[in-house]
Formats: structure tokens, sequence, C-alpha cells
């Protein structure tokens, strides 16, 4: 044991960078930039001018959403309900903003206060009630989309504003080099770069306290229920941002949004983020969304049967999450098999003191 | 079975009987609501319906109770229920020589499917949540690919299944019946049933006991694939062919998962029994009936499922909470008992 | 460290499969070879090919005012016993209401009711909706035979070959048995309710799309999803005229969601030359109109449905476009059918509606009635003599 | 029958032998390897040098199960039961009964009862939830899996600290019918007059090392204390004439304060003044520091805070009052194991006012400089860090709130002797600075070489207060209640 002094000085940020690519948070950064090749390759148009920041634009929505499950998953929970607000916003805004352009600034205000109800319930619902998450959004899935449903009659009257519609359409013509940039990649950029920043908040820092130890930060003082809960509003905001990008970059439907709360635990645990909280780096999980949105293109670009798709992306998931557990494993492996016989005997004697984590 | 009725009683008196007595509260409910409306909540017709809605979903929730006693969860069921019509009803196609093929093959792979869930689970230690998405996935794939709408025909003898009744008792819920007085002997009368609930309970306690945890998480998941399999067949024998898409019709992945939870059963497993979950469903069933006679717009009754859901398990989570034995309790007088901040999680 | 390191390799193992799993994909690049897949569509029924092919531009019998009660000459169905002699109850089992095209064609059939209810004829209506569940539609027609109490049972059939067995315990009650839409996988009911049929709604756009695209050209197909009879017909009957017209095309399935459509004809475009888009519902020709408007790119052509959302969008950018139509008004025929029974009058046996899709020569006129609808209305959802028509279509509740 | 063992790094070279029918007493101050010990004998351990000889067979074990199958069983203080399963469930869980295959449910009650009979037990029905029994019978759950093994020896870790008195009753009793039914028990305790009433004969641990293994008649209380007691290391401790000012107004006063688990607390706390508590487990120490932050509140008496009524009932108001809190178990309540060093650290300070989190940092790099404390930087994920390292990180976040009484409970359990040294020397350096310093500690010599006075608890009360330099014997008297004139009144 030789004893390490501590050092204010941190390690050069490529240093840093590079250690962190053997993290399940890093690695997927390498993932992501293998897919993105092999998208060039089926592609080559990919790195025309636009085209990337059109492909980046357009998956915008989903890094957005994962964004938000990253604050819940972080803290410890689940959001199940995000699917179902960017359906009910999308909804929302299709029948509000119709045609008029003067009724979009208070829709935008009217879905931002949806969104934060949806998330002060949730959240309520969890911390207070103490019912599980998993079942609290499921229920909220239930009462939002019955209720947005019931309504407006189904669906929405059509699509709103033209100029509504080009937050998630539009975009800058005409930037160096770039080409073209949508709107929808500003509202990422700004969007990671304010999640990023309040991760390292304090508040940021409570959250992740939160989910890792709850007992710990309610002897300090703080509330765990108010920073679950605001949790659960930061996630419920961004599937409304997501949703207005969506309502630009597609249109109305009742569709839009639906599965997107597995899409985005998906993502988020692609990016290393442990279910049951207080592990995980934020733009890790936007790697994820994007992980599975190069993916996708790939199966489009490469011809993939569509209807195996589904089944690629399966695959992948438990391979990537499998396969490094598997490897740890393997010595437990060996012992399982080689004391098939013997029940008396239990194998692994450090067994006992393990802490089993739990979801 | 002097057990068995001693352990329903046992149970009756613990949480489930919350259950329970939700249930004839909910039935009592439906019966008035219906008769103001001069409807009979207890016509045969009704009757019937309700037990048959009960049926397919009752055999995947026995299934996910076992792996949500376990701690895991099995969202691939769906698929597997899908897998199972598709196959036995093209194994079968029509023909009464296939009957006993087509239910093998059936089986067999919805029982593969579910032991694949329980390796991930149990050996490689996966999250059930993922895992079991994943596989669900992938035999998504398989599906669509495969099959392009309903496929292949039911043998006269599956069909005569489906149809026949006892009374008012379709026969396919007696099937029901049996696995699930099954499932609960295995769960009461097995080792492996009884470390089921150890290792979803405490890990720790489990290993400390000599138990292998990768034993009842194989099996859990098996079984659920398996039932999921049974209750594709019943499917099958309902509509006379298979399907890629009934399973995800159904949407039986979070409405069993929310049935099990509103019988009473935590989500991190250890705690629930399998006649909680029958309750949850007779939960739901009835009020779905009721809502059915009553001609509820369908959105709205989406409304009701999510407020049973949160409103259920929002009691149980009140009644569970842990009092701590106080040294000096009879000294004071009003002062509440307040649980440390350890126990809220 | 260790598992780190793992997770590393995982990583490059993944994305070496990843890599290995597109290289070896079938087809590789560009589009599905034509005549491979044209042995491929178990979809693909030449006998009902012909048949709607014929009755497409066949003459209908009855008032072409009404559309809705038009039919084609053929056996008839006397009403003989199913006369009633007060109001009558009539069961409904719905598949669905989860898509715009049958909401549309649920609120026409309210009017009508209410008509119907006011001259008593009919009594009631009670529904039940599957929610596209098979298995609930089969407990929801078993409840209704169980329950004994309807004169009349309407069913809206989910997938034909799989309520067929309830549909038949239906029938043996000895009660008029009313089949619409998607139809049922047996013979037993009284009547059968629909326009021509799936396939001719496919023959009709995919024509157009021959039309007006050189052989060797490329179209994009959206499709809804797999296995759903009324969309399999659609494109069956479609792929059938493109493999004829030598005409490439690549198919997704989308879910109907207009953000996937969006990317996949993004993409293509970004793949090279796309001479049309086809789609077997209306709902997804609009967000693939605006792909080709956010590409910079000339909308080709591109078809679609009757639905508002279509046609204003086409009469907006004056790309060449075609609409190919499903009456939502069949709604409505079922049960002017069920009292036409009442009634004690003969309807058709086989009840085919005049199926007339939307070309360029109708779009102004068409635009032109249907002014104030939403974009999620459908035209031919007849109900233009219903005393509610507009507000009611107009304000879209569901009942 | 005899066990030997010989040369543990922890322990070294112990032999100890237990007869058949014994109630062998293991005694030892905190630390001195008891239950090291008991875990080898269990399995959780596995023994590096050495022989345990059971019935003169060599034996080892690598898994719990297998110690219990040979006939060693182990209670340990924490309890090892399902609470939602059945008392039957839990005694004969992985090994549960069959016939024809099948667990019999019935049999496996019947021996249950059987067990408990055997126990004189008639107040726990086999069939009952593990949850709603109480502690006590929870601790008999324990003991009646253990003696459903067919153990010959029970090792039992504390089994009295959460009892009662009536309930230590009942244990006596039970202890006195294994014996009778040749069943050996190895009896760890720190509560001496139940070593003594029960035991035949006590062997005592010091050190990792075996002091003497003595039969109890030949032993006074007085001379097993001396025993136990004795470790030279006063010259650990720092100084102590650093001032406390004694006489000014007390920092922090409690009134007759109370709640469910203490009763009656009443103690002046000065600034500069480290005043140390001591008592056995389950004495209520813990409790005592718990009420006056908050965490689990006070219900009745009077807390002052220079000299102002005060009335915390919740960790935040207690942090308001500037009371600091490093409660007994880091891992539970003292950290967020899988957050960074810094996070750890300013983790008070962003949850009670965040404003100032920035300005902390610095703060926070000074005293860990100052603390020496050992880790790769800022970034390095706690749970990487030594237990002295992890306490004084958060030793420093507690200080980072800018504290006037600071509350320690344990501080320096599981720490290495250097981490310990510099954390003393932080204790007195606080003290000297005016603040007012509550100590908890198990570690007597500790308790002796830093506390300027000590007060005594035992059964959830105030006992005796001692001054600084007291003896261990004159504590150990105290806190096991040896000497009953020493109680207060």
């Amino acid at each position: 044991m030789t004893t390490i002094r501590y050092t204010t000085n941190r390690l050069p940020f490529p240093t840093r960078a590079i250690r962190s690519l053997s993290t399940p948070g890093g690695a997927i950064y390498l993932l992501l930039l293998a897919l993105l090749v092999i998208l060039a390759f089926y592609n080559p148009g990919l790195s025309e001018p636009g085209q990337l920041s059109r492909f980046i634009g357009r998956s915008a929505p989903i890094a957005i959403v994962a964004i938000g499950q990253y604050f819940v998953i972080a803290a410890g929970e689940f959001d199940l309900s995000m699917g179902a607000v960017i359906s009910a916003q999308v909804v929302l805004a299709g029948n509000l903003i119709g045609q008029d352009p003067a009724q979009i600034l208070p829709v935008i205000v009217l879905m931002i206060v949806v969104g934060i109800a949806v998330g002060v319930v949730n959240g309520l619902l969890t911390t207070l009630l103490r019912v599980p998450s998993f079942i609290t959004t499921l229920g909220t899935t239930l009462i939002l989309s019955g209720f947005t449903f019931y309504l407006t009659g189904g669906a929405p009257s059509g699509n709103p504003a033209d100029a509504f519609r080009a937050i998630g359409r539009g975009g800058i013509q005409n930037v160096p080099v770039i080409g073209f940039v949508p709107y929808s990649v500003l509202v990422l950029i700004a969007l990671a770069g304010a999640a990023v920043w309040l991760m390292r908040r304090p508040f940021g820092r409570m959250l992740m306290g939160v989910g890792d130890n709850q007992s710990t930060i309610a002897l300090l003082g703080a509330a765990p229920w108010w920073i679950r809960t605001r949790a659960f509003i930061l996630s419920s905001i961004a599937a409304t941002i997501a949703a207005i990008l969506m309502v630009g970059y597609a249109g109305v439907s009742p569709v839009v949004g639906q599965g997107y709360e597995f899409i985005a635990i998906t993502a988020v645990v692609l990016g290393g983020v442990a279910l049951g909280g207080g592990r995980g780096a934020i733009l890790s999980a936007v790697a994820g969304a994007y992980v599975l949105e190069t993916l996708v293109a790939i199966l489009n670009f490469a011809g993939v049967e569509s209807t195996w798709r589904p089944a690629v992306q399966g695959a992948i998931i438990v391979l990537a999450l499998g396969l490094p557990l598997l490897w740890t494993k393997r010595k437990a492996f060996k012992i399982l098999l080689r004391r098939k016989a013997s029940t008396a005997k239990t194998p692994n004697p450090t067994a006992p003191q393990s802490i089993t984590e739990k979801p | 079975m002097s057990t068995i009725s001693k352990d329903l009683k046992n149970s009756l008196l613990s949480s489930t009987g919350t259950v329970y007595l939700v249930l004839i509260l909910v039935v009592i409910a439906g019966a008035c609501i219906t008769a103001a409306n001069g409807r009979n909540f207890f016509a045969p017709g009704n009757i019937s319906d309700l037990l048959t809605s009960t049926t397919v979903l009752g055999l995947v929730v026995i299934g996910q109770t076992l792996v949500i006693l376990l701690g895991s969860l099995d969202l691939s069921v769906p698929f597997v229920l899908s897998l199972s019509s598709v196959l036995s009803a093209g194994v079968m196609a029509g023909q009464s020589t296939n009957f006993a093929a087509g239910i093998a093959t059936a089986l067999l792979a919805a029982a593969a499917v579910g032991l694949v869930n329980g390796v991930l689970v149990g050996l490689v230690k996966i999250n059930g949540f993922i895992a079991t998405l994943g596989t669900g996935l992938i035999i998504s794939g398989y599906l669509f690919t495969n099959y392009r709408g309903t496929t292949g025909k039911a043998s006269p003898e599956l069909t005569a299944i489906g149809t026949a009744t006892l009374g008012v008792i379709p026969v396919t819920t007696i099937g029901m019946a049996v696995c699930l007085v099954i499932v609960a002997l295995f769960l009461s009368k097995t080792r492996t049933g009884l470390h089921l609930y150890a290792v979803g309970g405490d890990a720790n306690v489990a290993t400390m006991s000599g138990i292998r945890s990768a034993v009842p998480a194989l099996v859990a998941h098996t079984i659920s694939g398996l039932l999921a399999g049974v209750a594709g067949l019943v499917i099958v024998s309902r509509l006379g062919v298979g399907s890629p898409e009934v399973g995800t019709q159904g949407g039986y992945d979070l409405l069993s998962i929310a049935a099990v939870v509103v019988g009473g059963a935590i989500l991190a497993g250890g705690k629930g029994s399998i006649w909680g979950s029958l309750g949850g469903i007779l939960i739901f069933a009835s009020i779905d009936s009721v809502m059915g006679i009553m001609q509820v717009n369908p959105y709205l009754k989406e409304v009701v499922r999510g407020l049973i859901i949160i409103v259920a398990v929002a009691v149980y989570a009140r009644r569970n909470q842990i009092k701590i034995p106080a040294r000096f309790a009879a000294i004071q007088k009003a002062a509440p008992t307040r649980p440390t901040n350890g126990a809220t999680r | 460290m260790q598992t780190s390191a793992a997770r590393t390799t995982t990583f490059t193992v993944l994305a070496a499969l990843a890599l290995a799993v597109s290289a070896c994909a079938p087809g590789g690049t560009a589009a599905t070879p034509a005549t491979e897949a044209a042995t491929q569509n178990s979809w693909f029924d030449q006998q009902k090919y012909d048949l709607e092919n014929s009755q497409r531009t066949a003459t209908f019998t009855g008032d072409p005012a009404k559309p809705y009660l038009q039919y084609l000459p053929g056996p008839m169905v006397e009403a003989g016993a199913f006369k009633a002699s007060g109001p009558a109850k009539v069961c409904f089992s719905n598949a669905a209401l989860s898509n715009t095209w049958r909401q549309t064609g649920w609120i026409t059939m309210n009017e009508q009711l209410k008509e119907l209810q006011k001259q008593g004829i009919i009594s009631e209506l009670e529904t039940r909706n599957a929610q596209d569940s098979d298995n609930t539609q089969v407990a929801d027609i078993d409840y209704f035979v169980n329950e004994k109490s309807c004169d009349a049972f309407i069913i809206a059939p989910n997938s034909p070959q799989a309520t067929a067995p309830a549909v038949e315990r239906a029938c043996s009650t000895g009660k008029p048995v009313i089949i619409f839409d998607r139809g049922a996988g047996t013979n037993c009911g009284t009547t059968f309710i629909h326009s021509v049929g799936g396939m001719a709604w496919g023959m009709d756009s995919a024509s157009f799309i021959k039309d007006n695209v050189e052989p060797g050209g490329h179209v994009v197909v959206l499709r809804t999803a797999a296995g759903v009879d009324v969309f399999e017909q659609r494109w069956a009957a479609a792929q059938h005229i493109f493999n004829e017209a030598g005409l490439k095309y690549t198919d997704y399935i989308t879910g109907a969601d207009p953000t996937k459509i969006k990317s996949i004809v993004t993409d293509e475009i970004a793949k090279g030359n796309v001479d049309a888009v086809w789609v077997d519902l209306g709902d997804q020709a609009v967000p693939a109109i605006e792909a080709f408007e956010d590409a910079g790119k000339d909308i080709p052509v591109v078809t679609g449905e009757d639905n508002l959302a279509y046609l204003r969008a086409w009469k907006a950018k004056g790309f060449k476009g075609f609409a190919s139509v499903y009456d939502a008004y069949q709604w409505r025929t079922a049960l002017l059918a069920a009292a036409q029974l009442f009634q004690g009058q003969a309807i058709p046996k086989d009840w085919v509606l005049p199926q007339i899709p939307v070309t360029a020569k109708e779009l102004d006129t068409v635009l032109a009635t249907n002014q104030g609808m939403p974009d999620t209305h459908y035209a031919a959802s007849g109900g233009e003599d219903l005393p509610g028509f507009p507000q009611v279509w107009q304000q879209r509740v569901i009942p | 029958m005899s066990k030997s063992f010989f040369g543990f790094p922890i322990l070294t070279g112990i032999d100890l032998d237990i007869r058949p029918g014994e109630v062998h007493g293991l005694v030892g101050e905190n630390g001195a390897g008891k239950s090291t010990l008991m875990k080898i004998l269990a399995g959780v351990y596995t023994r590096d040098e050495g022989t345990v000889l059971l019935d003169g067979d060599d034996v080892e074990f690598s898994h719990p199960v297998q110690a219990q199958l040979a006939g060693i069983s182990t209670v340990f203080q924490e309890f090892n039961l399902l609470p939602e399963r059945s008392v039957a469930e839990n005694i004969f869980l992985g090994r549960e009964p069959r016939v024809m295959g099948f667990v019999s449910r019935r049999e496996m009650n019947r021996a249950t009862a059987a067990l408990f009979e055997t126990l004189g037990v008639d107040s726990i029905s086999p069939s009952t939830r593990v949850r709603t029994l109480s502690v006590a019978q929870q601790q008999l759950v324990e003991i009646a899996k253990a003696l459903s093994f067919d153990a010959k020896v029970i090792s039992m870790d504390e089994p009295t600290a959460a009892l009662a008195d009536h309930e230590v009753e009942l244990l006596c009793r039970i202890i006195a019918n294994l014996k009778e039914r040749g069943v050996s028990v190895l009896y760890v305790s720190h509560r001496l007059r139940e070593i003594f009433r029960l035991c035949d004969r006590i062997t005592v641990l010091k050190d990792g090392a075996l002091v003497a293994t003595r039969p109890t008649s030949e032993l006074t209380e007085e001379e097993l204390v001396r025993l136990m007691v004795g470790r030279p290391l006063s010259t650990f401790f720092p100084d102590k004439a650093l001032g406390a000012s004694v006489g000014s107004q007390p920092a922090l006063s409690l009134e007759d304060a109370g709640n469910d688990s203490v009763d009656g607390i009443s103690f002046d706390l000065h600034p500069g003044e480290i005043l140390g508590v001591s008592g056995l487990q389950g004495a209520g120490r813990t409790e005592v520091l718990q009420g006056i932050s908050g965490a689990v509140p006070f219900t009745r008496g009077q807390v002052r805070i220079n000299g102002t009524p005060v009335n915390i009932k919740t960790p935040g108001q207690g942090i308001r009052a500037r009371i600091a809190h490093v409660t007994e178990d880091r891992k539970a309540t003292g950290l967020l194991l899988n957050q960074s060093v810094m996070d750890n650290a300013l983790a008070g300070v962003r949850a009670c006012s965040p404003r100032r989190s920035s300005a902390a940092r610095p703060k926070a790099t000074e005293l860990f400089l100052e603390l020496e404390l050992s880790a790769r930087g800022p970034d390095q994920e706690i749970k990487y860090l030594s237990g002295g390292n992890q306490q004084k990180v958060v030793l420093t976040k507690w200080l980072l709130m800018d504290p006037q009484i600071i509350l320690l409970d344990e501080p320096t359990r599981g720490i290495d002797v250097g981490a310990k040294f510099a954390l003393y020397v932080l204790m007195r350096r606080l003290a000297a600075a005016g603040h007012a310093i509550l100590m908890v500690s198990s570690e007597l010599p500790e308790l002796i070489g830093m506390s300027d006075r000590i007060l005594v608890m035992r059964d959830g009360r105030l006992v005796d207060e001692l001054p600084g330099g007291s003896s261990e014997e004159r504590i150990l008297q105290a806190a096991a209640g040896v000497n009953t004139k020493a109680v207060a009144a």
C-alpha cells in the first residue's frame, strides 16, 4: 500500500478522455464512431455539407428524450410516460395553434406548463405516495393518452402554423463548411449544454446523490422527494421540447412519440448509465441515442429487410450489455460448470459479502 | 390440499386480503351501476365474457408473477404469445393428426425463449427489463419477417377446446385455473419455488443459505415463457388461426405487470402471491366488464385503468410501512413513529 | 478495470458485427429486385385482383347522389324473418377507433343512428370496441351472442380469419349479421358491405404511378404495417403493377409514424433518385412530401388518400398527386342495411360500394365541399345529407 | 472436541477449545478479533493458517452452509431473515424438508414447532411472517435456525444487544436448555453480567491474540475487565490541554430529552470540549446523536443551543442550528459511494446552501491537504478510497458546512492507525477553535485519550459521568452495570 497524496491537479483532458473510453460511458463513443463510419460507407453522401447536420437534427428529439430520461434514471427511477407526454403535446400543439401564428407563444407556454404538471404528478406520486415509478408513470401514461384522445376525438385536427413548425423543420442556410444547420441541432446543443451544466450544479450532484444513496442525502438536510420530483419535471419538459421538434419535423399524428420511453431507456442504458441510479454521464446517454439512430439509418441504407430491423436492435442491446458482464463472470461460469453435481457445496465463497444491487 | 387451503387463508389475511376486498367492492359497485342501467352484471353472457378475458391475461400473469417475485420483469411475453400462436397454427394446419405436434412445437419454442431470458437474467445478470426487451425485439423481427397476417389453422380438437364450456365456464378458463394451481403448488411445495421468494427478497440471505440464485431465475423465466406459450394456444383455440400480432394487440406485457402489482406484489421482488395476482386480474376484468356494459368511451377506459393502477399501489404502499419497535414507547403519548430515512428506499 | 476493458472489447466486436450484418444483408444497396419479390407476396390473389379490377369501372345500381346506398347487381337477401315490428336493437362489434379513417366513419355512423332512431327503426346501438385486438373482439362478439338481446349484429372485423369462428357463432343465432370493412373469413353473414376493395385501391394509385413514371423508375413504398389484410391487399396489387411495369421499388414499414417516414424518405433522397412515393395510407403522404421540400428537391409523384391533409397539400404544392379512396361512408351503410332488413327490404348479399378515386380533375370540387373540415377528415365520409353536417364532423367529437 | 487456530493476520495464534455442553464466553474490546474468529468458524471467511478440529476431524468451510451442516451454526448480529416469509420457511431455507419430492409445509411447521418447544418458546407460530415479529422474536428465530442444523456448536454474536430485560431472561433459559442437551455455545458479549451468569469458561481476546481462557469460577468481574483492557495506546493521542472553556455557556444542553429509544438524557456540552459517550452496543448512544441532529428527533425534553431553546425535527433544522453529524455507518448513511471525492465533500454544502458551493471547493481542497487525504484527485470515486480516507472526506463534508457542534459516531471505526491519528489531531484542533464535540466510541482507549469528560449510557439512559482520564475498567463497569453503586440515580 503506497500512499498517494491528494493532488488538486487533474489529469490533462486528453488522458482523462482516453481513460474514460474504457468505461461503459466512454466506450459508447467508440461504438458511435464505428457506426458512423459504417453509415458513411453505405451513404457516402453523409460527408456532404448539410447531410450530417440534417441527420443530427432529425435524431435530436430522441437524444433530447434520452436526456430527460437520464435525469430520472440517474435519480434511480423510470419514466415510462415520456411517449405519452410527447403524443399529448403533439396533439395539443396541433389543435390549439392551428393556423394562427399569434397562438404560438401562448401555446408553447401552455405545453411547458402541462409538461411540468405531468412531471409534478409523476414525482409526487412516486415520492410521497411511494408508488414505484414504473407503475406511477405507466398509470400516468394511460391517463394522459386516454384523456388526450378523449378530448381531441382521437387525433389532432391538423398541422399547426408553419412558423411553429419551423422550429423543428427549418434551419440556418448557407453556414460555412457545414452548409445547413437545422434549428433542432441548435436546440439539442443548447439543451445538452444546459443539461451538462445542470448536472454540475449543486442540483445535478444532489440528483446523482439521491440515486446513489438517498439516506446520505436526507441526512444532509436536502429533501430527496423534491429532488426526485424535479427529475420527473425535467424529463417531462424534455419530452415536451422533443414534441415541439417532432411536430415541426414531421407534423402531427397521434402515433408520434409512441415507444419513445423504451427507446430512451435503451439509449440511456447503452450509454452506460446504471438503472437504479447514481452512475453515468449525460453525454453518454446522448451518444447512446445516436447509436440507436445510426443503427436504424445503417439498416435502412443497407437494405436489411424492414421487418428484421427490430431484431437487430434487440440483439445489439442484449450483446452490448451482456458480453461485458459475461466476460467478468467467466470464472463464475467455469466454477458453475465444474460443480454442477454437488448442491451442498455452493461456489463463490466471497459471495456472502458481496453487495447485490437491486434495480 | 389442506395446506393449500391454509396457505390461501394465510394470504387472505395479509395483503392479498386487501386485494380481494377491493375486488369485492369493485364487483358490488359494478353490479349496482349496471343494475341502475337495467343490466345484469351476473348475466351468464357477462360472466362468460369476464372469464374469457381473464383466461389469456391470467396465463400471462401467472408467469409474470413468478418473474416479478424474483425481482425481474418479462417484457417479451407478447411476442412469445404471438410466436406460440403462429407456430401451433402453422404446424397444425387444420389437421387433427398434427394436434400434438403443433402444441409441442409451440410450447417448446415458448419455453426456449423463456430459458434464454432466464440465462440472460440469472447467469449473465443483465437487468431483466433490458434483457427481455431485447429478446422481445428479436422475436418480433422473426415474426414479422416470416408471417404476414394470420396464418395456419387450428386443428379441430383445439378449436373444440376453445369453444367448449362447462356451464358458463369456458374450458380454457378451467385450464388456466389448473395452471394457476400447479404454479401455486410449485411456489409453495417445491424448493425452487420457495427459493424464488428468497432470491427476490434478499439475494444475500439466499446465498448465505446456499441457494444458487440462477436456478430460480431460470425456472421462473422458463415458466413465464411456457405460460405465454399456453396463452398463445388458448388464443389459437379461440381464433382458429395464428397471428404474429395477437400478443402486441393485447398489450399483455404492461397489462400483466400492472395486474401483478395491483395484486399486491412489489416490483423489487420477494413479496406477492399467485392468488393476489389472480385478484389483480379479476379487478381489472371486472372494471373492464362494467365499462364494456356501460359503453364507456374506449379512451376513458384507459384513464380508468391508469387510475386503478396508481391508486391500488399507493394504498398497498401505505399499508406496508414499517413500524420500529420502541424501547420507551410506553412513556410517550402522542409522538408519531417515524421511520428512519433508510427505510423509505 | 477489467469490466471496463471488457466493455471496450465488446463494443469493438459489436461494431464489427454490425458491419458484418449490414454487409451480408440481402440487397446490399438500392432497390429490391422486382421479379424475386413478385413471387413472394402471399397476399396476391389473381382472381380477386381481376374481380376488383373489373368492379373498379363497373356501373353501380342506385342513386349516384347517395353513393352509400349504391351496389352492384347480384344476389339479394330477402328480409323475411328479419322484419321488425318496432324499434330494434343493433349490436356493433368494432375492431377499433384507432385511426382517423375509422373515427370519421364512426362519426358518420352515429349521425345516421340518430336519424334512424328518430324514425323509430332502431332503438339502440350497443357498441364494444376491441381496441385492435382479435382476442378481445372474439370475446365482444361472444358477449353479444350470450346476452341474447341483439336484434342484429354489425361486425367490423379486426382480422378476417381470426374473428371468423366468433362471427359464425353470431350467425348461428339466426339474427342478421352485417359485416363491413375488412370482411370475415366466413360466408355466413347476411351481407358483407365494403367498397370495391383493397386491391382496387392499390391498383388505382399504382396505375397512376405506372402512367407517370418511366419504366425502370424507382418508387419508395411506405407501408403502415405488415400482416394487416387491408394494407397487405393494397400493397399486393400495387406490387403486381409495379412488377409488370418494370418499376423498381423499396418498401418500408413505418407504423404511420411521420417522424419515421420523413427520415426514411430523406435517406432515400440521399441515396439517389426517387421517382414516386406510393403509400398504403393517406396519413403517410404528407411527411413524405415534406421530406422532398426540406431536401430542396422537386416533389415527384406522391400518391395518397382522400384525407384532407393530403388533398390540401396536393392542392397547395401542385405536385402530381392521386388519391385512392376507401369510403368511410360504409359505416353508415352498415346501419342502413340493418334498418332496411328491419323494414323488410331486401339487400345485396355482397354489397359492393363504389370506390371512386380523387384525381386532379375532382380535387377542387372535393376541397370546396369539405371546406372547414379538419385535416384528419376523409372526403368520402358520406355525411353530406345528414342533419349534423358539417358541424359534427368539423368539431370531430368522438361519441 | 477441540478447535485450534494458528497464525492469522488479524488473529494470531488463537488456540481455543470448546467442550461439549459448555457455554464459552468470548470477550474483548472492539477490534480484538471476536467477529473475525466467529466468521471463520461460520465459513464466511476462510482462515489462512491453522486447523479447526471438530470432534477430532480437520474441517474447512468455504461457505456458511458447509459449516452449518458440519454442526457449527452462527447467530450473527445482523439478521439473515426474509421478512416476507414465514418463520418456518426462514428456518429451513435452502434445505426444506420434502415428502415425495414436494416440500412439506406441515413437516416444516412441525419441525419448527418442535424446535421452539425444545427452546421453551411458545410465543411464535411457525407460519407467521417474520416481519410481524419483534426484534427479540427474530433473534429467537435465528437461534432456532442455528439449532435446526443439529448444531454441536452455536456461536452467538451479541445476542442480547437489542433485547429488553425479560427477553434476555428468556435467552438465558434457552442457553441453559441447549447446554443440557450437550450443545456447546460460543457466546460473544460485552455484557459482563450475562457472561458471568451464563458461561462456564471465558476466553479473552486482545488485539487479535488470545490473552487467557479461564473457568468463570476463577474470575471476578474486575479481573476480567483488567484482562480485557490495558492496551498501551495513550501515546497516540495529541495533547488535551488546549483549552476547554468549561464554565462558559454550554454550546449544547439537553434536559430530560428522549424518544422511542432513549429517555431522560440531560447533559451540557461546552465550546472547546470533547465529550465522550460510552456504552455497550444498543445502549442508545447513536440514538442520542440522532436525536440531537434531527435524524430521529427527540419527542420530549428540552434542547438548548447556546442557551436558546431549539426544536430540531429534521436534519435540515439540525444543520441550520450548526450541528454536524458524522454517522456510524459510513457506507449506508455517510457516503455517496459512486460519486467522486469532491462531490462527496461538497454534498452537504450543495444540499443546504447551494450558493456557497463554488466557494467551498477551494476550502475542501485545503482541508484535504491538511488532513493528508490519500486520493488520486478530486475526481476519484470515493469507493476506491480506504476507510480512513473516506472518513476524512466525510469530515471535510461536514466542516465545509461550518458547524459549531460536531457529533461523531464511532469516528475511527474501520480506520487504520495513521488515519486515526490524523483524525485525533483534527478533533483537538477543532475543539481548540471553539467547536463543541460529542463523540460516541466503542474504543475505550480512544474515549479516554480524547475526551474531556465521558458520559456512560446503559439501556437507553445516561448512567454515569466520568472525568476524562478515567480507567477503562471504571468505564466498562459502568457501561456493563457491574458495579451497581456506580449507577447514577
